[in-house]
């Protein structure tokens, strides 16, 4: 059998710079194809000459036998190749059915018809097994429904080669599981699909091959069922990987202490439902939960970054309640924030002034109000060196870092305030393997050290790994919080989705 | 008291017209994610090619096709400055008031040998309609009633533009390309030509705006006259938050004030505080309307960074 | 360094003809009171044999700078105009005093410096005088460009002349906030017109535009400043305020040429035929309209006559 | 290889000004050819009416520094992600506080002087701070609020002058405030020449504003706020203080430079002798230029200031209409931002790349 795409030999220099090195990638009718290698290493490049976004420097792509170009995404949408972007092309204020139908909208007379519009989606919602709710806001969806209207988009348009650049760094466990069923069943159906992802379990759950790739060039390109996690792992970084450092005992006195805290939302539901909760010294606590369910606003309302209708924070017994964000930074409070763009960086400041903020107070580097530069360069470059973050200069931009390396920056930024007490949002989101080793052990250290911290994230392997206590949300409550050797995989998932475990008993005894 | 009358009401709908166009003309370039704040340029082209039309070929008619063409031809440069080169659009506007003030005043000198003012009392104006129906309706009626044809187009154009943005498959992916200019060309949408098209027809409705100002309102050009009414219409844009319905209401409302603070003129307060008042009502309306265009503000705000 | 400059020029002159620089305050396009004024200066140039150069200033930091530019470029005679030309002629004539100016329009004192003043109130009481007795509404309005106080040389005058004529007169006045911007200026004739005034003065420059077509469009009367504009639309132009800066131009050029031109106040008002009135002071190629009818121009012109006998004087609201 | 990058990336910011003043000067030929005069003429004319001689020079440094210090305060409010477009406002009102400070205040010439320097900043100030209180208070959004209140500002400082401190002496016709003494008049830098110490304070402002943003810390929670008010506020930054700081400061500027106007150049507050020549429109447009730096803010200050006396110098000396000089310049400017080196620089450079490496 033919092969339905070849890209040959792809190069694509930025300047002086080899982003993609003569790569080369095969992929069959019904098949999945993932992608994987560390930060940079050119993989979206990869993906964004196949999809017209970017001319390669030279190369050839070849369609169903035939040689193919693509001036812009049009052509390539045209030949039937769709891509769901890393970050998502939505229109928020558009609903479900406008998102999917966009470019390929039902027409009568030229009239946009919307009735028609959302029974195709909704017939191709059920086609394909992937639930939507047509008539919704594209902005009100959660971050796995917007994914899912991606994929419905594509679809939409025809495609047969549907390319998905790392759709699992935002999802929670249970939409990832949805998804590469999804992704399964596409295939199944004969779709052909590139994966791009940095979590080589899902490669082994779904992926048919794998195409490893190290700066630029292929280093692997391996059937699925020949291979296995560490070998892909040795692949991608170059190196084998390490165990976690180990964890030493701590019982610390309580650093942050909430107490009943609430926000009202919008809504009728309360944000935050009387919610308490306690960190402790040398203890990592993680928060795990469905995304939406006030793990943003728990964050933002420790950080200083909302205000909070009733209830009492406290950190190492300081009351932070109407405080503003710099007294709780000075109190001894660091936070790497869940999304990087919005919160931790600004792009076009250069990779210096993102690393300065909340340091450029400091009596260290600021003189009669004056930011001492040259000082403070000189500790970015042990962050630098510490990470390994990849960078060309100081002054680069950091919206040119790659996401990986950007996060790394600004964990090393937070880690460097050397505070009593750590929110860790999302730490390792869209950051490669290699990249996550460093995060993790950089955090347990931390705690080892006899800070604090709460961790927050929607990678449950991430809790599982770190945690200390994992505390459970669910609708702005805490519905429990388990030890880290009663916590498994199951039992939080079934606390996420809402349910007590003993829920069907105390039920019962309610009602009787 | 005499300060409301029918006549404040005519006066005020005969004066906001151009606004109203011109204030449309501005709400589709923002929706293609373009701040137009060279519409007072674009609406003195069209007062001045309209004038060129109507006295070389005496027909009214060709007066306002050539008014809008005026209006076309410097949306064009403004298009071809912002979406093919790039240009900051806040720049190339201003640019625009200039260029075209700089022109239609060379025009005047070129063209009709005089300075500062073209008057030629044989030049036909636009008509006035009187529709048969219109003045029947009770109350409004006679404020309706007897306009050019161009105040009628006013409103027309509004609520045809909202059909258009809202109804059209073309005006939906008008919209997108504002919302959301990146995922629009991810989709393989024609951006560009979308942004030309929006432009185009900016270009035309301005050119109608200037068309108004110089055969409707008066039968003249006069080397600046459309006397800062560009901004008023892009404030008009703003605070209707590029909704043609909304910005038929804003531009009543100014319209409104301004007619008021005319009649205002003689109740022994200084004409400066009365002349202010369209411009204090409209801040204060803005506490009620505080969400209203944060689109336009929004391209505002980036091409400043 | 102006003064380096002059000498270096001076000794080129003394063999040229007589370099005359008229300095506007303004754009020339946007009034006919300075189209006028250059016409004048330039058919004097022409049949005194001198040389002439208009410059326009863009605006109120321009004058001062054309004014040096104008005394470095060795001009012997700088004419400026206007109340807006006042601090920057003081100024450079100040520093110039071998230098000669004038000004047109309003009162410098300095000893190298002419003067020509008009005193447009005198005309604006005729016109109020006319118009209050022609009025068969007796309303009476009049479309102003600004509200500022330069205007009330042809408010209160005219006010003045409407009352005195007829004390049963109501004055309608409105303010355009513009010197063009003919639209408004028109809206606010037709509220003038909806109040009942049968007659609305245009004092709003090319704002008069728009009251004349107004006045066209609802069938009331009006008159032009400046200018004779009762040429623009005889049936409802009926008057027109006339302003001789054409000639206050011409005289200043040509008393230059001749040698006769000295420093001081020379004043244009009625009796020296620099203000006037159609029908009243000056003749018109139109025929007189029946609204203002022979009898009330007789009228004014008594009042006309009693004024350059002197027996009458017309308050410079200005001058308080 | 590394000379030549470097000479690039010196020269590439050059090049698209250059394009657009090509456009400019080309279409200006044109109307000039039209006209029938000579284009190189006229040209050198103009180029000598803006920098033929030192007395010329000064006279476009006197233009300039109202221009500058407008676009001083709008590229701060630009830099902390507001959108002033009120600063014609912020100046007039400057001006007209700052004239009736030096008339009316008592004391001695500097005492006036600097209660005059006081209230324009204060006044400018305040009218741009209000409209920042709108926006954070009750998100009235700033864009169309600046706009709007310069309509009131204009207005009212008309009213000051032509009521209440109207000038009653000599042909008093104009809507002005009397003529301030001169113990409070800014110094001329040069006899007989227009420019003045407003200037030198503009470019002292452009290089303080300059070092405050590079290198303080303050300076630099304005950039952040500009670059992403969400990292700013999660970094601790005050948002709400800095935007109103930016605000106050942003108007404050704009009212000084109507104070040295006032006090260098007309010693009296004239209505209409700011807002006619369209000093804001042009400092926002050198602000724009610049992209918002405040060093480029001046020099851009100064080029536009350049080609507006280098139009009044053609005025005076060709026969080609005032106009033309505004066509010029609508052109130029319309171009100036424009990025046409985006496609043909880069064509330029990937042949260079092949032939290096061939
Ligand atoms: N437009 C560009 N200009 C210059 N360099 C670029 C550009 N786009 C990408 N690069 C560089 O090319 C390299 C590959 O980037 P690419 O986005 O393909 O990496 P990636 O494998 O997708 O990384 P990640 O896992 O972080 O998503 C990076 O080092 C990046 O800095
Ligand atoms: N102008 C540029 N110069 C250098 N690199 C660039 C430039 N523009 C983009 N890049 C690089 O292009 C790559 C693609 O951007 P993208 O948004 O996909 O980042 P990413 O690393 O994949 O993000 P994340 O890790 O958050 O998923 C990034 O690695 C970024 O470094
Ligand atoms: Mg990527
Ligand atoms: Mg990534």
């Amino acid at each position: 059998m033919t092969y339905r795409l070849e890209m040959k030999e792809m190069t694509k220099k930025y300047g002086d710079f080899l982003a993609n090195d003569g790569i080369s990638i095969q992929l069959k009718k019904g098949e999945v194809l993932a992608i994987v290698g560390e930060n940079g290493a050119g993989k979206t490049t990869l993906m964004r000459m196949l999809y017209g976004l970017e001319q390669p420097t030279s190369g050839e792509i070849i369609l169903n036998g035939k040689q193919a170009q693509f001036y812009g995404p049009q052509d390539a949408i045209e030949q039937g190749i769709g891509m769901v972007h890393q970050h998502f092309m939505l229109f928020s204020d558009f609903t479900v059915t406008e998102n999917i139908v966009i470019g390929h909208e039902p027409m009568k007379n030229g009239f946009f018809n919307r009735k028609m519009a959302a029974e195709q989606v909704q017939k191709l919602s059920d086609q394909y097994k992937i639930q939507v709710d047509p008539s919704k806001k594209a902005g009100d969806c959660s971050v796995g429904e917007q994914q899912r209207i991606e994929i419905l988009k594509v679809l939409y348009q025809g495609a047969e080669i549907i390319i998905l650049d790392e759709p699992t760094a935002v999802l929670t466990p249970f939409e990832v599981e949805e998804l590469l069923k999804t992704i399964r069943y596409l295939a199944d159906q004969g779709k052909s699909i590139i994966l791009i992802t940095h979590k080589l379990p899902e490669v082994m759950k779904v992926a048919d091959h794998v195409t490893v790739l190290r700066n630029g060039r292929v280093t692997g390109n391996v059937r699925k069922v020949d291979t296995s996690i560490d070998q892909l792992a040795t692949m991608m970084v170059g190196r084998e990987l390490q165990q976690l450092s180990e964890r030493n005992q701590h019982n610390g006195e309580p650093l942050l202490e909430l107490e009943a805290v609430s926000i009202k939302g919008k809504s009728s539901k309360p944000v935050l439902d009387q919610l308490s909760l306690t960190v402790h010294r040398g203890e990592i606590v993680g928060v795990a939960g469905v995304s939406g369910n006030g793990q943003s606003e728990l964050i933002q309302a420790i950080s200083g970054l909302i205000s909070v209708d009733q209830g009492d924070i406290r950190l190492d017994g300081t009351k932070l309640m109407g405080k503003s964000v710099a007294f709780r930074r000075n109190v001894g409070l660091a936070h790497i924030p869940e999304d990087r763009y919005l919160w931790g960086a600004a792009k076009e400041a250069t990779i210096e002034e993102t690393g300065v903020m909340g340091y450029h107070n400091k009596k260290d580097f600021n003189k009669y109000s004056f930011i001492l530069k040259s000082s403070f360069q000189e500790v970015v470059k042990t962050w630098i060196d510490r990470f390994e973050i990849k960078v060309k200069s100081l002054d680069d931009k950091s919206g040119n870092l790659s996401g990986g390396n950007l996060q790394k920056l600004i964990v090393a930024r937070e880690l460097g305030f050397e505070t009593d007490f750590l929110i860790a949002a999302e730490p390792t989101r869209g950051v490669d393997i290699g990249a996550m080793e460093y995060i993790h052990e950089a955090i347990l250290e931390k705690r080892n050290r006899g800070d604090g911290i709460l961790l927050v994230s929607s990678e449950l392997s991430e809790i599982l790994l770190l945690s200390d206590r994992i505390a459970v949300m669910f609708e702005g409550k805490i519905v429990d919080v388990l030890d880290r050797q009663d916590a498994t995989e199951e039992r939080l998932s079934v606390l996420m989705a809402g349910g007590k475990e003993d829920e069907s008993s105390t039920k019962n005894t309610t009602t009787a | 008291m005499e300060l409301f009358d029918y006549s404040l009401f005519a006066s005020a709908i005969r004066m906001v017209s151009p606004i109203l166009l011109a204030a449309l003309g501005g709400a589709l370039c923002a929706r293609v994610g373009i701040f137009n704040v060279g519409l007072e340029g674009l609406i003195l082209a069209g007062a001045f090619s309209a004038i060129v039309g109507n006295y070389y070929s005496g027909s009214v008619i060709v007066a306002v096709l050539t008014g809008a063409f005026g209006g076309v031809l410097v949306s064009l440069l403004f298009g071809l400055a912002t979406i093919k080169f790039k240009a900051n659009p806040i720049v190339a506007g201003i640019a625009i008031n200039f260029l075209v003030l700089g022109l239609t005043t060379f025009g005047l000198r070129a063209i009709f040998q005089v300075k500062g003012a073209f008057y030629d009392k044989d030049m036909n104006g636009l008509p006035k309609w009187d529709l048969p129906l219109i003045e029947n309706i009770p109350v409004i009626g006679k404020l309706l009633y007897g306009h050019s044809p161009l105040v009628y187009m006013a409103f027309f154009a509004a609520i045809l533009l909202y059909i258009f943005l809202f109804k059209t498959v073309v005006g939906f992916r008008i919209l997108a390309v504002g919302k959301n200019e990146a995922a629009a060309r991810s989709l393989g949408l024609k951006v560009t030509v979308l942004q030309y098209g929006a432009i185009v027809a900016s270009g035309v409705l301005c050119g109608l705006a200037g068309t108004q100002l110089s055969l409707g309102q008066v039968t003249m050009f006069t080397e600046g006259m459309t006397a800062g009414r560009g901004f008023i219409a892009l404030v008009a844009m703003m605070l209707g938050g590029s909704h043609p319905i909304g910005i038929i209401g804003s531009s009543l409302l100014f319209g409104l004030m301004d007619a008021m603070s005319i009649r205002l003129q003689g109740f022994s307060m200084p004409t400066q505080f009365t002349a202010m008042l369209p411009y204090v009502i409209t801040i204060i309306a803005m506490f009620f309307l505080k969400d209203r265009g944060l689109e336009s503000q929004a391209s505002g705000q980036q091409s400043s960074r | 360094g102006g003064s380096e400059e002059s000498e270096n020029n001076s000794n080129s002159t003394s063999e040229d003809k007589k370099k005359i620089a008229l300095v506007l305050p303004e754009k020339m396009g946007v009034n006919p009171f300075f189209q006028q004024m250059d016409e004048g200066a330039k058919q004097a140039a022409e049949e005194f044999g001198v040389e002439l150069k208009t410059i326009e200033s863009t605006d109120h930091a321009a004058i001062e700078e054309n004014l040096r530019v104008a005394v470095a470029e060795g001009y012997d005679l700088i004419i400026t105009s206007s109340f807006e030309s006042e601090d920057a002629l003081k100024k450079v004539a100040a520093e110039n005093p071998d230098r000669q100016f004038a000004i047109i329009d309003t009162v410098v004192d300095l000893p190298n410096v002419q003067s020509v003043n008009f005193r447009e109130h005198e005309a604006a009481y005729l016109l109020g005088a006319a118009a209050g007795l022609s009025t068969k509404t007796d309303k009476v309005g009049m479309v102003v460009a600004m509200d500022i106080p330069l205007m009330k040389k042809w408010t209160v005058a005219f006010e003045q002349g409407l009352k005195e004529t007829n004390p049963e007169a109501e004055f309608l006045v409105n303010y355009v906030g513009s010197f063009s911007d003919p639209a408004k200026a028109k809206e606010l004739a037709l509220l003038q017109a909806s109040k009942g005034a049968d007659f609305v003065a245009g004092a709003s420059a090319v704002g008069d535009l728009g009251v004349f077509e107004a006045a066209k469009e609802q069938g009331f009367f009006t008159s032009g400043q400046d200018i004779d504009r009762t040429e623009v639309d005889p049936e409802h132009v009926v008057l027109s305020q006339l302003k001789g800066t054409d000639a206050a131009a011409y005289e200043t050029v040509k008393a230059f040429a001749n040698g006769s031109f000295e420093p001081g106040v020379v004043e244009y008002g009625l009796k020296e035929k620099g203000v006037g009135l159609t029908y009243v002071t000056h003749e018109s190629k139109t025929p007189l309209h029946s609204f203002v009818g022979q009898e009330a121009i007789d009228q004014v012109k008594a009042l006309y006559d009693e004024i350059i006998a002197g027996n009458k004087v017309i308050e410079n609201p200005l001058s308080e | 290889m590394n000379l030549q990058r470097k000479i690039q990336q010196l020269l590439k910011p050059l090049i698209q000004p250059m394009i657009a003043v090509m456009i400019g000067l080309l279409t200006g030929a044109l109307a000039i050819a039209l006209v029938g005069e000579s284009i190189f003429g006229t040209y050198k004319v103009m180029w000598d009416g803006a920098f033929g001689n030192f007395y010329f020079l000064t006279a476009t440094l006197a233009r300039a520094t109202p221009i500058i210090l407008v676009g001083l305060g709008l590229a701060l409010a630009f830099r902390a992600g507001v959108f002033n477009m009120g600063a014609e406002g912020q100046m007039v009102l400057g001006a007209v506080c700052a004239a009736l400070a030096a008339l009316y205040v008592p004391g001695s010439g500097i005492v006036k002087l600097f209660s005059a320097f006081f209230a324009g900043f204060i006044a400018g100030g305040l009218w741009s701070l209000l409209a920042g209180w709108m926006e954070v208070k009750y998100k009235v959004q700033l864009l169309i609020s600046t706009l709007l209140l310069n309509y009131v500002a204009v207005l009212f400082a008309g009213y000051l002058v032509a009521e209440p401190f109207q000038d009653k002496s000599g042909s008093a016709a104009l809507a002005q405030t009397p003529m301030i003494d001169q113990s409070v008049w800014l110094p001329k830098l040069f006899a007989g020449m227009s420019v003045h110490m407003g200037f030198v304070i503009a470019v002292v402002g452009a290089v303080i504003f300059y070092v405050f943003l590079q290198f303080t810390s303050s300076g630099y929670e304005v950039r952040m706020l500009g670059k992403n008010p969400f990292f700013a506020e999660y970094g601790g930054i005050n948002k709400h203080k800095v935007l109103l700081f930016s605000m106050f400061f942003s108007g404050g500027i704009a009212g000084l430079a109507g104070t040295v106007e006032v006090l260098g150049s007309q010693y009296r507050y004239v209505e209409g002798a700011l807002t006619v020549p369209g000093y804001a429109w042009t400092g926002l447009m050198a602000a724009l230029l610049a992209n918002s730096n405040p060093l480029g803010t001046a020099v851009a200050a100064i080029l536009l200031a350049a080609l507006q006396t280098g139009a009044m110098g053609m005025e005076r000396n060709t026969e080609v209409p005032l106009e033309i000089a505004s066509v010029i310049q609508g052109v130029l400017i319309l171009f100036v931002t424009a990025k046409f080196t985006l496609s043909w620089w880069k064509v330029k450079k990937k042949a260079g790349d092949v032939n290096g490496t061939v």
